[in-house]
């Protein structure tokens, strides 16, 4: 319990994964079997001590609130503090705010109502195993007005346009904030997470709501002259996901034991919404190997290499390679699926073949029956 | 408060003895069953799935798990005038206090309980039996029936028979005869052990039998002949399916094993009749791509580099490369070496079994038991 | 625990009680002194034995979110079935949908996951302690496709204009509906209820998506002559909140001891959510009569014919009449309301006088010191 | 499992037998008070507002409505390894069961239980008294001075310390004396039975008062004693504010009366400690046209048609017209019939006192007591 305002900002581009975030924001996209995106900013907020954690709800509603309810499976139904959806601004006849800015001016009561002095802002598209106190104890010891948190990483080519790049001077200010680095630019990548306090945070947004910003990046460029923007480099392992191929990528990494173990034993739990689900079951012909399994899963087959959401049944005779196959997908006898992405409730009929490309993975809609 | 028709109790305050180290510090209804659940749950999931509203569970023998466990289901929300789990542990009152003496002992020291929901018929069950029912049945059957009390039977092998309590009933289901584990049973319809009565009459002979200082208070040895021998109207309601008293190591290790196969005597995965219980909060697991994994349920936060079969691991079990494990009940977060060889075992909860062990023996006909946090050093042998 | 989807339709004019709803739906406008108008429809399902709840969730949503949360305060936070917020639907570049059709056909997954077969629909504008047990048993045993629940009464003049009629034949099947009814017409007053099956449900939820019908109403309307549309008439009391004189009228008949038993002791429980408030203070200069008083007032002033919400504060010498006092109201020393409605949060200065008139109470903006 | 700084145990098993038929079917800290709360709600709130992630509570006595009473707050969301309210009722282990001998048996019984947080201090509270506190000042006095125990004092009159545990205390408040309600109290430091200990010590001293059969198990009696005899480093930790102890029925009405009045001695409506309970579910209570209440406490549900005057009121209290109550405590859902006299008194939960009747004297040194669920005939004087 530590005093600091958790905000997890949800607002990104609404069609980063193609067809996975048609009918559903990037914070609910499924990820490494049992999750989705938003599990780990909120289990990050939680193990990190932070349990006043509001989220700036984006439009695409539905699977938030059905995902996150009442926060108690993440120990956020609290008589204080706890879980607040902070939703979009609407006014009669506009079109609803797309940005956080005007989400977060619309929800200032909240900053107001919080017993807490600082602010923490993370976005809701990373994958982690998060501490954040000793980059919060870091910006109280720094003296600065606001610290942007960052990693060092080179970037993958499909990364850069999807990266904000810091210029960061000796003395760990921030000189300049690319929103469209070069990959030199892109060294220092800002993902999202930034610390200030209450008073300077609703400041700037009562400010930049009336102003010409139309994002918070651009808000912070404005701002750079002015306030003193220093730096935090985040040490820990870092996803992110913007596109299907980080999709995809950050996935596969799990299969590495020593990445699975990273991201699920190191730090706190991750949490997720709680269903009933029975053990994996494998069957005498199950043959499963370098996979995540998750519960609910009845097995004939053969998996390699492959990602399995709750309750995926694979049937005899049926192989599964280097697939991501999400929660009620059933694969029917002898069908073979090679790099292939499946949404939820999918069904592949027996025989069928389907196969994508490792750097380019094949993706079966919500649904479909094929 | 408003009346309700029938309400559960759950006797959950055995000890367990014949289950030796498991249940040293843990209610036999606490011991972890199955993968992802304790034995109690799939008494609470039924209570649940048949919507019984309030449900009174007695404890008594170290309770602490049971207690957190039924705590952290959340299966109820709340607990008020309208229903919810309510545990029951012994308690003192101004003329003293004793602990519950036997099971019907137990249901009386609660009639009061039973009295704030002025229910038409109470529900007798045990918190150590696998199996999946709606009471809403056997409820239908006992007002069919008009019966004063019902018992849930099952039939069993005739060489077993005397090992239960064994009714003689007629066509028409109405029970003759009850014997308490008979040297020459007459019957093969045994006990379940769960009981519907009307409430009026349930407390009527409770009252008596406390009064009964000869008396073992129990439902099978003294209420049930009491009531037989008063004349009441006592019904027999015959079971079909699965059903598991896991009193001993044997049962406990049979019961697991018979959620493998792939025709499975006891199927989890019905999603009409859900089991409930604690979310381990572990990740999906991990098989390594040399494991091999066949006829088992994995749970949870395990990790697999060796081979599993026909076996039920517990969630956050480390399976080390080379390990073997067959025809066990690996209960959570136990590590097995590098390896090691697991054969026809209970390995209990937070056991370490170094390298190179070799534990338990196939076809035999006794089932090899590591107690919980258990250290075995490398390369033992223990068979 | 019934064979029914309960569904509460919080689609309505979004400025129907003035400055009152400008942020915040008709439903979760303050009432009675501790709840909003949604406890009486969400208390109604509950008490009726309907567990399995869905919410359709208005535009403005912030207030509602924050209010109902998890469902728990209404034990409606369940393993299976529960309360589900069912959101409009959010496509790119488009203005949601304002009716229910619209939000409906978003939602039609929720029908198709419930294991109920009947659907039951009401309004959250309505005041009253409902038992729709009788209603539906009527709709089961009728064999009409749907039912539709009205009341007979005699409507004030300024109900007509937010009234439906129903003209119902000797054998209560519906011959016409009248949505803007002459005073004949309107003494069978629908007051958005119904019953159906939920098949039928969700194939006319499908078929007028896609039709002319601007709303249910209209929808039903066109279904006049294809299917059996019968009605119950409601026995029981019910206030219907559309306009300021109905929602003030409906408060201050709670101070008759007789409405005030109907609706709060006859019935089930209204519930609401929960908040820690102290028992209300009566101070030694305090002077109330036929008034309600919610937990957490301090009393030192006089107050006559008012509803005191959660928290309000009234000072020595200050009188209050014929006023409806919101939340963490506080009315300083020797100031005077009279038929005054204050919404939460004002602060009244010392000294003071403020009068509206009992058919035309004066309005005090939520926030305001004045 | 990690460790928690300290862990709260709040003992609440005692029978309160001075509180007469109030604590026939409650245990003490179950007692309904100031309206809204029960006795224990105020150590509750303040382990919540102090932010105490773990509490052990041990029961004993008629625990059923505490339990739920527990149960139905849900102050704490969640009871596991990382902390919450856990129920500690005696229980059986294989080698027996005992029930809680006294305050320091009941948590030798629990070291179990501590051991699962291994906390670096234990927070011994009471179930049954009323103030707020924030028990971090109390441990961070307790770390500045280094102590072994720290025990948290008030200052009492002179004339009434020889009722309490007395403690004479140096400059620097190191503990050199204690003495159990003494005859001729050397000082008027009144300890209010609030103890942190460090965890290894107070195990220490459990374990050898368990082995002495001359102990009464008692933390004020037996435990603090033996510490001092032993030389370790007690210090006393002066609290500043309202406390009272509510052990019998002149303390419960007292408490009850500090409520009120417009610089009440104890202040519930701090919103900085909220004091959290179960909500009783009922609507704004309706003052009628002919009422009068005044420097009272009324509560939801009520429907005041009488006169009410310095008077506490709990939940759904129906005062008749004509009907005039003072200086009294009326708990949840009684009656009082038109014209009724109620003065000084404290009437019982669900208590119905019929027209006319006269209960109580003002003035008085006796408080009336009704006992919950009485009916008092028409007309009827109680003085």
């Amino acid at each position: 319990m530590i005093d600091v305002i958790g905000i997890i900002n949800l607002v990104s581009n609404d069609y980063a994964l193609g067809e996975i975030t048609q009918h559903r924001p990037l914070a609910t996209v499924p990820f490494g079997g049992r999750y989705r995106l938003i599990d780990f900013a909120l289990s990050g907020m939680i193990n990190s001590g932070i349990d006043n954690v509001g989220v700036l709800v984006p439009l695409k509603q539905r699977s938030l609130l059905d995902h996150l309810r009442s926060g108690r499976d993440w120990q956020l139904d609290r008589k204080r503090d706890g879980l607040t959806l902070l939703p979009p601004a609407y006014e009669r006849q506009k079109q609803p705010s797309l940005h956080e800015i005007g989400n977060l001016h619309a929800n200032l009561a909240f900053f107001q109502k919080s017993r807490q002095q600082w602010v923490m802002m993370i976005p809701g598209g990373i994958v982690g195993s998060f501490d954040f106190k000793p980059a919060i104890a870091h910006h109280r010891a720094s003296g600065a007005d606001i610290t942007l948190l960052y990693s060092e990483q080179e970037p993958h080519e499909y990364d850069c346009t999807n990266h904000v790049g810091l210029d960061i001077a000796a003395d760990g200010r921030v000189q300049a904030i690319y929103s469209r680095p070069t990959s030199a630019e892109a060294r220092n990548c800002f993902w999202g997470a930034m610390i200030c306090h209450k008073d300077l945070f609703t400041s700037l947004i009562t400010k930049h709501y009336a102003g010409s910003a139309e994002n918070l990046l651009q808000a912070l460029g404005q701002e750079l002259g002015n306030l003193c923007i220093k730096t935090y480099r985040y040490p820990g392992m870092l996803g992110r996901i913007h596109c299907l191929k980080s999709y995809y990528r950050q996935n596969m990494l799990l299969l590495n034991p020593e990445t699975w173990r990273q991201l699920f034993l190191q730090s706190g739990p991750i949490r997720t919404k709680v269903q009933p689900e029975h053990p994996a079951k494998y069957a005498a012909d199950a043959h499963v190997a370098a996979s995540i399994v998750a519960g609910g899963c009845i097995i004939r087959g053969a998996v390699d290499r492959s990602i399995l959401f709750s309750r995926v049944f694979i049937e005899q005779g049926a192989r599964v390679t280097g697939s991501i196959l999400m929660a009620n997908t059933c694969v029917a006898k002898n069908a073979v699926l090679e790099n292939v992405i499946c949404d939820k409730d999918v069904k592949i009929s027996a025989g069928r073949v389907l196969c994508g490309q490792p750097d380019n993975p094949l993706v079966i809609k919500k649904g479909t029956v094929m | 408060m408003g009346q309700q028709e029938f309400i559960a109790l759950i006797l959950a305050g055995g000890q367990g003895s014949r289950l030796s180290h498991l249940t040293k510090n843990l209610a036999k209804p606490a011991i972890p069953f199955g993968g992802r659940y304790r034995i109690i749950d799939f008494t609470l999931s039924n209570c649940y799935n048949s919507q019984v509203a309030t449900i009174g569970i007695l404890t008594q023998y170290q309770p602490f798990e049971l207690h957190s466990h039924i705590a952290a289901s959340r299966l109820y929300e709340g607990a008020n005038s309208s229903g919810g789990i309510f545990i029951l542990p012994p308690y003192t009152t101004d003329a003293g206090g004793d602990w519950y003496k036997g099971t019907a002992d137990a249901v009386y020291r609660n009639i009061e309980f039973i009295q704030r929901y002025n229910p038409r018929y109470v529900l007798i069950l045990s918190g150590d039996h696998v199996y999946k029912m709606d009471y809403r049945t056997i409820i239908a059957h006992h007002k069919q029936k008009k019966a004063e009390a019902t018992i849930a039977v099952i039939e069993v092998p005739w060489a077993e028979a005397s090992r239960f309590g064994v009714m003689t009933a007629d066509a028409d289901l109405c029970i003759r005869e009850f014997a308490e584990k008979p040297a020459q049973p007459k019957s093969n319809l045994a006990s379940m052990g769960i009981y519907v009565f009307n409430w009026p009459v349930l407390k009527e002979f409770l009252l008596a039998d406390a009064q009964d200082l000869k008396s073992d208070h129990d439902f099978g040895k003294n209420i049930i002949p009491a009531m037989l021998q008063a004349g009441r109207e006592l019904y027999a309601y015959p079971f079909q399916g699965y059903w598991m008293d896991v009193g001993t190591i044997e049962s406990l290790w049979q019961a697991n094993m018979d959620l493998l196969g792939d025709n499975a005597l006891f199927d989890l995965s019905d999603p009409l009749w859900p089991i409930y219980s604690v979310d381990p909060a572990q990740p999906p697991h991990l098989v390594a791509g040399r494991a091999a994994t066949r006829q088992s349920l994995i749970c949870e936060g395990c990790q697999v580099y060796g081979q599993v079969e026909h076996s039920v691991i517990f969630p956050g079990v480390y399976v080390a490369p080379g390990a073997m494990i067959k025809n066990s009940v690996v209960m959570p977060n136990s590590l097995i070496g590098a390896n090691a060889k697991i054969t026809g075992c209970i390995i209990g909860c937070g056991a370490n079994i170094a390298n190179d062990c070799e534990i338990g023996a196939d076809g035999g006909e006794k089932i090899t038991v590591v107690g919980e946090y258990a250290h075995i050093a490398a390369g033992a042998k223990i068979i």
